[in-house]
């Protein structure tokens, strides 16, 4: 009997999702414009992708708060790529088909562009990626359904590189992720320096594993190759483990250059980390949003409704939804191509600064922001702009 | 005078096998009782249902009048039933005093523990000698002593024990039958399955053969292979084929 | 490039430190079960959320916080073994199947963790002294850590070899027919180690949260190098853990020096400890447990 | 001209931590009949057995058989050569039915290869008739074909003796070792299995049986070896042997 | 927007994890091999397929290559590991399949490390419509998944089937029957394997993407899930568990559009994942299917015989 009952409730439980299917949900009284978003809310980068996830949600209310697009009200199907482009993949084949979505805010990591990209321009669906820097996407034959808000590796490191240029540094280490984004800089930071003729050594390189967490003894040769300056591609939960590791450690007499993954206020949630970046970070770089009202709005905003401070990519993600509303009001019809064709031609000033598409859907121009870590007289730690660069 | 142990018109075995079938035998204070059999006639499957550690499928185990039928085995212990397995009869990768410790656990005296293990050593001089000796690097004869003394370690009333001189060789073998003599002769009872039918039937008052799962044969230990023809059937042999002789 | 070798050895003493706390519980619950328990690994992401809650949401301090987390993670897992794998052991699973069971378990709890405190990673918020010992950088934390991993190294050995209890669990461990013969009520043996070691799991969840981040991976991210530790000890020799979790720890530590000088993804450094584990398996599959009879 | 014996064991010693199993043991089995070994426990029978069948490899000694040294080569090698053992508590395949535990034992099944079992069904298919058939017999012997179909889990302690006894009769053996084949099962059932060994011997297999029951070794086999304490103590006729006194000694244990 | 190429897409992930499945039942289901390490089979699998086709080798010769080093890659690791116990054999094929994503990850010249790899489409159709690319693509999926069912189900059900079961119910009595296990256990380890790196190029031939991250011991655990859930030892079980275990995956994943859910839906659909698994070992260890008994020719007609002889006595 028993048996009998567990199979009935085993039944049920897959079933259930099939007769979800079926039951169709009721009808709204003016149904909703439905923008998807796809970031990574689970696996390793999923602490990241559930902050992302608020900075499109601002959007949203925003957005609705102004009167929604088309004369609807906007709404966010939210799904969870899990740091998995496999996943990834099924969970825009999902958007896609069954919510019908023709524009997607994300994906949040290269992997799932490369993996979702060229389905998302089989059924004329528009990506509007916050994240995915990686330069092999613009190399891809789906570019033209594919946006990029945040900028790309290259343009970053060329800024680096002349922070290490202009302080005459000789000895650089290198300590990155070991994913696309850490090893994306790490790559080309060395080719720009190299380009720009630099004398120096690149002493020691440490790609790291976002799971491993305990990094000591990578920083230990850090410490121990003498290295002068230190150039750390992290995100932010890992980068507080190497800041406070490498305080630790004893590596805040030499210089250290940071870059947009590890600027925000999330790097200040553990004491020791914050107290690292201000005493070592000599500079970091960033999309320059900041530069006027569209930031400070967005980081006001941001903070009232969230209790937090944003974080990376928050902006971007922001800026991807705002980007895709405004292409959707633009294009008139909630139409894949008619939005494509919307989006070529959008410029706007968003969170992140200016805000238009180069031919292959990437930034057309970016400004960056060179940051340090202050520490105020209440003892509270801020990111402050010391710097802007135009490329 | 009720016996301390009985087991009445036992059917059990492993699994869904039945191995010995309406087996009833008992044991008195002071006195040792041998249970005879060849190879695979269910000795041992007999003292393991006792305690647990093979299925008893049919019958009663009444210990001081106390119907303890399906008790576990450490249960057992606690009540004052104490055993001696045939193989891996010590705990290994622990030395002889640590042996004897675990023999003691139900007790919760530490005094009385250590007075039983000054007692457990005149017994045994051979153990005290190497207290701090890894039981797994004992020969067989002090394994088997050791073992013996640490089933005695809880003052059992009834002690049952398979095959003690299985893998012994003959010296040591007469050491460990003395030593179960001077056992008996402080109040416990001592039930023994064994093979080595001369040796053992030397200080056994009484004697159980067992045959293909059966009893088939029940007597005091001096007249119970009195005759050649219980010699031959101890061994299979039945009477007709000997006639042809 | 001068390599400072006291502070790798140091380090290696730390890694292994947090392996030897994790190891032990599944070390001999492994032994006493018979089946790797894969479901430790959220023992261990259960003790440094609880520790966590208790030290920095509450405030009462890491005191509080190592006895709570002790406690309530031994009765977590007390209730998963009675209610779960015992009765599953007892319908006859195998193996095979009591170790797909604790996987599902840890997915039971590694994702009612992650619905509870979310996947935000979070931070202890206590902050620690840096000591300079000439070449050698060493935290408070550290020192906690190794404090705490001497003691209750120490604690365990002593209970081990002295208390009637910790020599009730080695016999049960070597020859558990024999030791119900003895009066050992095998099973609550095999309670009492599934709750103490769950336990010591958390100890090394609140050390490894307080000198990382708390999230509801932390377990997964450690249990491998944990697994490699319990093999390469030998399954169920304390002794044996005891010098595994050093050797891993060693090469680990060893391990990203010579990638970094090869140009390597030190991400490998996690490679080693897996080939420990495979070759350990492979050639000598008690470990070092023919070097430690006694444990 | 002295006729070569079909299995001849020389000097093999095998011990186990410092214990001798078996010491010293040398023995020659000549084609034909049944030939038995008695001892009691602990003799080292059955290590003797293990051994000879490859599962433990003897310290010292060699052991050949049809003249071919066999003590490095692994059991499926041993049992190739027609040198078949049954366990003495059967090991039977439990979820498989009585009649697939037959045909596992089948020697030389054209089937029992993956290429053959993909792509030569054809080649195999008569051949597992024929098998069939031989398996059914030897049921109908043992008086289990009625439950051909069953799992062997179904059977009962005697009645997987019976499964195990005629599962390595299925592999038509050249010297077949049987470990108490009567043990456990009913006093008219082991004569009659003993009859048809007797029989089957006859046919060309040899037999080495370990067996407790004299009464049926003294109809059936033709020599017989005392073990004791893993050496050869005595050898004869079966109803010499019982008149020894070492016999007695080694059962009964020493005054 | 259309559902059906959702549904269709669903179907060609049931082929593919329904030959992982299929070939996992091989090993653990009929030979007891407890292999935790399927994923590293499916990751060679797929990387061979990636890399030979972007020298423009046509698909199948990518398909084949894809089961060779795969099979390859199951000898080699079954050479030392298979004389171990059962759950050591599960711990080191575990780490192996980490070993193997780690190298993938950190090495860019074997597949473009953690940038991943892109894959061309087996069969170019431009121009088509992305449900008819679907429906080749099950096509493709589905030949192989019966040409793996063939091979499986006429292994399991010859005498070479009645072997490995033996080797699995009591392997060296099996031995002791002249059946050399170690060649049985390494043969079925390769064949499951090469079975695997099947799959594993369909999926990277399906994705026409792979990276790293794609290869997480994940994986393994859902196609032993798929395989426990559906029976093991039982070739049409092991395809069940798979479109269920999919379906789950899905159909979890679709409710939280229509519920609200009181968690998270993620962690919602692993705790249930969870729960589901535990009640299946708990009630109905054999699976929801039961093992299926050997049928050859030869048998059928030997019962046939046989119960008309019953019938004739009774």
């Amino acid at each position: 009997m028993r048996r009998k009952i567990l199979l009935v409730v085993m039944a049920v439980l897959l079933l259930l999702p099939a007769l979800a299917c079926s039951s169709e949900p009721e009808e709204a009284q003016v149904e909703p414009v439905k923008i998807g978003v796809l970031l990574c809310l689970t696996g390793d980068l999923g602490p990241m992708g559930l902050k992302m996830m608020q900075g499109a949600e601002l959007a949203v209310t925003e957005i609705n708060d102004a009167g929604g697009v088309l004369g609807r009200p906007v709404e966010l199907v939210k799904e969870d790529g899990a740091t998995d482009p496999a996943k990834g993949l099924d969970r825009a084949k999902k958007l896609i088909n069954v919510n019908g979505v023709k524009v997607i805010v994300g994906p949040m990591i290269s992997g799932t562009a490369l993996s979702a990209g060229g389905f998302a321009k089989e059924n004329d669906v528009v990506m509007v990626t916050p994240s995915a820097t990686a330069g092999d996407i613009s190399k891809q034959d789906w570019t033209d359904y594919f946006f990029r808000i945040c900028l790309l590796d290259d343009l970053q490191s060329e800024v680096l590189s002349q922070v290490v240029l202009e302080n005459g540094y000789t000895r650089m280490a290198t300590m990155v992720l070991n994913n696309t984004y850490g090893v994306g800089l790490e790559n080309s930071l060395v080719k720009a320096l190299k380009e720009a003729g630099w004398q120096g050594e690149h002493v020691v390189g440490v790609r790291y594993e976002e799971a491993k967490k305990d990094y000591l003894s990578e920083l230990q040769q850090i410490k121990d190759s003498k290295a002068d300056v230190v150039f750390a591609c992290t995100y932010a939960d890992d980068g507080i483990i190497v800041f406070k590791q490498a305080l630790d450690i004893g590596l805040d007499d030499i210089a250290w250059l940071g870059c947009d993954g590890n600027h925000g206020a999330g790097l200040f949630k553990d004491p020791k980390s914050a107290e690292f970046m201000a005493k070592a970070i000599v500079a970091g770089t960033r999309t320059a949003g900041g530069v006027g009202a569209a930031n400070d709005k967005f980081v006001t905003n941001y903070t009232a409704k969230f209790g937090e401070e944003p974080e990376v990519y928050c902006d971007t993600v922001y800026d991807a939804t705002w980007a895709a509303a405004k292409a959707i009001e633009a294009a008139g019809v909630y139409e894949g191509k008619a939005i494509r064709d919307a989006m070529e031609q959008l410029s706007f000033e968003g969170a992140s600064g200016p805000i238009s598409f180069d031919e292959k859907g990437d930034r057309a121009s970016g400004t960056f922001e060179l940051w340090k870590v202050e520490k105020d007289a209440q003892g509270k730690y801020s990111n402050v702009r010391i710097g802007l660069v135009n490329i | 005078m009720s016996p301390i142990l009985s087991a009445k018109n036992i059917d059990a075995g492993y699994n869904d096998v039945i191995v010995i079938r309406d087996i009833s035998i008992e044991i008195n204070t002071r006195e040792i009782v041998a249970i005879l059999g060849p190879n695979g006639s269910g000795k041992s499957t007999l003292i393991k249902s006792i305690l647990g550690f093979a299925k008893l499928f049919d019958g009663k185990v009444i210990y001081h009048g106390k119907d303890i039928t399906g008790i576990t085995s450490d249960r057992a212990v606690h009540m004052g039933i104490g055993y001696v397995p045939q193989i891996n009869n010590v705990f290994s990768n622990l030395t002889i005093a640590e042996n004897l410790d675990m023999g003691a656990y139900p007790c919760k005296d530490k005094k009385s523990i250590k007075s039983r293990m000054t007692e457990t050593y005149d017994i045994f001089p051979e153990l005290a000698a190497r207290k701090k000796a890894l039981a797994g690097n004992l020969s067989g004869g002090e394994r088997q002593m050791l073992a013996i003394a640490r089933a005695m370690m809880a003052q059992p009333k009834v002690l049952l024990l398979d095959e003690p001189l299985a893998s012994v060789s003959p010296k040591p073998g007469s050491a460990i039958l003395s030593k179960l003599n001077s056992i008996k002769d402080k109040g416990t009872a001592i039930l023994i399955v064994e093979q080595n039918v001369q040796k053992v039937l030397s200080i056994s008052n009484r004697g159980y053969v067992l045959v293909n799962g059966a009893c088939v044969m029940s007597g005091s230990a001096d007249s119970l292979f009195d005759e050649e023809s219980s010699r031959q059937r101890f061994l299979g042999l039945e009477e007709k084929v000997l006639d042809n002789n | 490039m001068d390599i400072n070798w006291a502070q790798i050895l140091l380090n290696s003493v730390i890694t292994g430190s947090i392996y030897l706390i994790g190891a032990i519980g599944l070390s001999v619950t492994y032994r006493l079960s018979n089946f790797s328990n894969f479901a430790h690994a959220e023992f261990i992401t259960l003790g440094a959320f609880i520790g966590y809650w208790v030290s920095s949401q509450l405030g009462w301090g890491l005191l509080p916080a190592f006895i709570i987390a002790f406690l309530l993670t031994g009765t977590v897992s007390l209730l998963c073994y009675r209610g779960i794998f015992q009765p599953l052991a007892k319908r006859g699973a195998s193996t095979i199947h009591l170790m797909i069971a604790s996987i599902a378990v840890g997915f039971i709890i590694r994702y009612s963790i992650g619905a509870g405190w979310g996947w935000t990673p979070q931070y202890f918020l206590n902050t620690w002294t840096t000591y300079e010992v000439g070449a050698i950088r060493i935290t408070g934390l550290w020192l906690l850590l190794i404090l705490v991993t001497l003691t209750s190294a120490l604690t365990m050995h002593f209970a081990l070899m002295r208390t009637k209890l910790g020599k009730a669990i080695r016999a049960s461990s070597s020859n558990p027919e024999l030791a119900a013969a003895s009066g050992i009520n095998v099973n609550r043996v095999i309670l009492i180690t599934w709750f103490i070691g769950a336990g010591l799991a958390a100890i090394a969840g609140i050390f490894r949260g307080a000198s990382t981040q708390v999230w509801p991976m932390t377990g997964w991210d450690i249990i491998l190098p944990i697994f490699a530790v319990v093999v390469l000890g030998g399954i169920g020799n304390y002794h044996g853990a005891i010098v595994a979790a050093f050797i891993i720890g060693l090469t680990e530590n060893i391990g990203v020096v010579a990638l970094t000088n090869l140009g390597l993804a030190t991400e490998y450094r996690m490679a080693l400890a897996f080939l420990i584990i495979i070759i350990t398996l492979i050639v000598k599959p008690q470990g070092l447990a023919m070097f430690f009879r006694r444990a | 001209m002295p006729e070569e014996a079909l299995l001849k064991i020389e000097k093999v010693s095998k011990h186990f931590g410092g214990i001798y199993a078996v010491n010293n043991v040398s023995l020659d089995i000549h084609e034909g009949g049944i030939w038995s070994m008695v001892g009691p426990n602990g003799s080292g029978k059955s290590t003797l057995f293990n051994t000879i069948l490859g599962l433990y490899k003897p310290d010292e000694g060699t052991i050949s058989f049809k003249g071919e040294r066999i003590n490095n080569m692994y059991p499926y090698q041993i049992y190739a050569r027609g040198l078949v053992n049954s366990f003495q508590t059967p090991r039977i395949f439990h979820s498989m039915t009585i009649l697939d535990n037959m045909l596992v034992a089948a020697r030389g099944h054209q089937g029992d290869s993956m290429w053959n079992s993909l792509f030569m069904r054809k080649k195999w298919q008569k051949q597992e008739e024929k098998l069939i058939d031989e398996a059914l017999n030897l049921l109908e012997f043992v008086e289990l074909n009625r439950m051909a179909f069953s799992p062997a889990a179904e059977l009962s302690g005697g009645q997987r003796k019976l499964l195990e006894l005629a599962k390595v009769l299925m592999a038509k053996p050249t010297l077949l070792l049987l470990d108490e084949p009567a043990a456990g099962i009913n006093p008219v059932l082991a004569k009659k299995i003993f009859r048809k060994l007797n029989e089957i011997s006859r046919n060309g297999t040899t037999f080495l049986i370990i067996e407790h029951r004299l009464d049926l070794l003294f109809e059936f086999a033709s020599w017989t070896y005392v073990l004791n304490k893993g050496s050869i103590i005595a050898t004869g006729k079966p109803k010499d042997i019982v008149n020894n006194p070492v016999f007695y000694q080694a059962y009964l244990g020493e005054e | 927007m259309s559902i059906i190429p959702y549904l269709l897409d669903f179907v060609v992930f049931v082929g593919i994890f329904g030959i992982m499945a299929l070939s996992l039942n091989l090993e653990y289901g009929f030979t007891g091999l407890a292999n935790f390490g399927k994923v590293a089979f499916f990751l060679i699998g797929a990387y061979t397929y990636a890399i030979l086709s972007q020298t423009g080798a046509p698909f199948y010769l990518c398909l084949i290559a894809s089961a060779l080093t795969s099979a390859i890659g199951g000898l080699l690791i079954s050479l030392p590991a298979l004389r171990l116990r059962e759950d050591y054999l599960a711990i080191v094929t575990l780490t192996t399949g980490e070993i193997l994503r780690l190298i993938v990850k950190s090495e860019d010249w074997i597949g473009g490390g953690i940038w991943g790899i892109t894959v061309s489409p087996a069969i170019k159709m431009t121009g088509a419509s992305p449900t008819s690319k679907i429906l080749v693509n099950i096509g493709l999926v589905f030949i192989c998944m019966a040409i793996c069912f063939i091979i499986i189900q006429l292994l399991t059900h010859s005498p070479y089937g009645r072997v490995i079961r033996a080797i699995r119910e009591d392997e060296v009595a099996a031995e002791a029957l002249g059946k050399n296990r170690s060649k049985y256990k390494a043969q079925i380890f390769m064949l499951g394997s090469a079975m695997a790196g099947i799959a594993g190029g369909l999926f990277a031939q399906y994705l026409r993407f792979i990276d790293p991250y794609m290869f997480l011991p994940i994986v393994t655990f859902t196609v032993w899930i798929m395989v426990l859930l559906g029976g093991p030892a039982n070739n049409w079980g092991a395809l069940l568990g798979a479109a269920l275990v999919q379906l789950f995956d899905r159909g979890t994943n679709l409710i939280k559009d229509y519920f609200t859910l009181p968690i998270d839906p993620t962690n919602l659909q692993y705790i249930l994942f969870g729960v589901l698994i535990i009640l299946v070992l708990l009630y109905r260890p054999q699976g929801l299917l039961k093992e299926s008994e050997i049928k050859t020719e030869a048998l059928r007609s030997a019962r046939a015989r046989g119960s008309t002889a019953k019938n004739r006595e009774g």
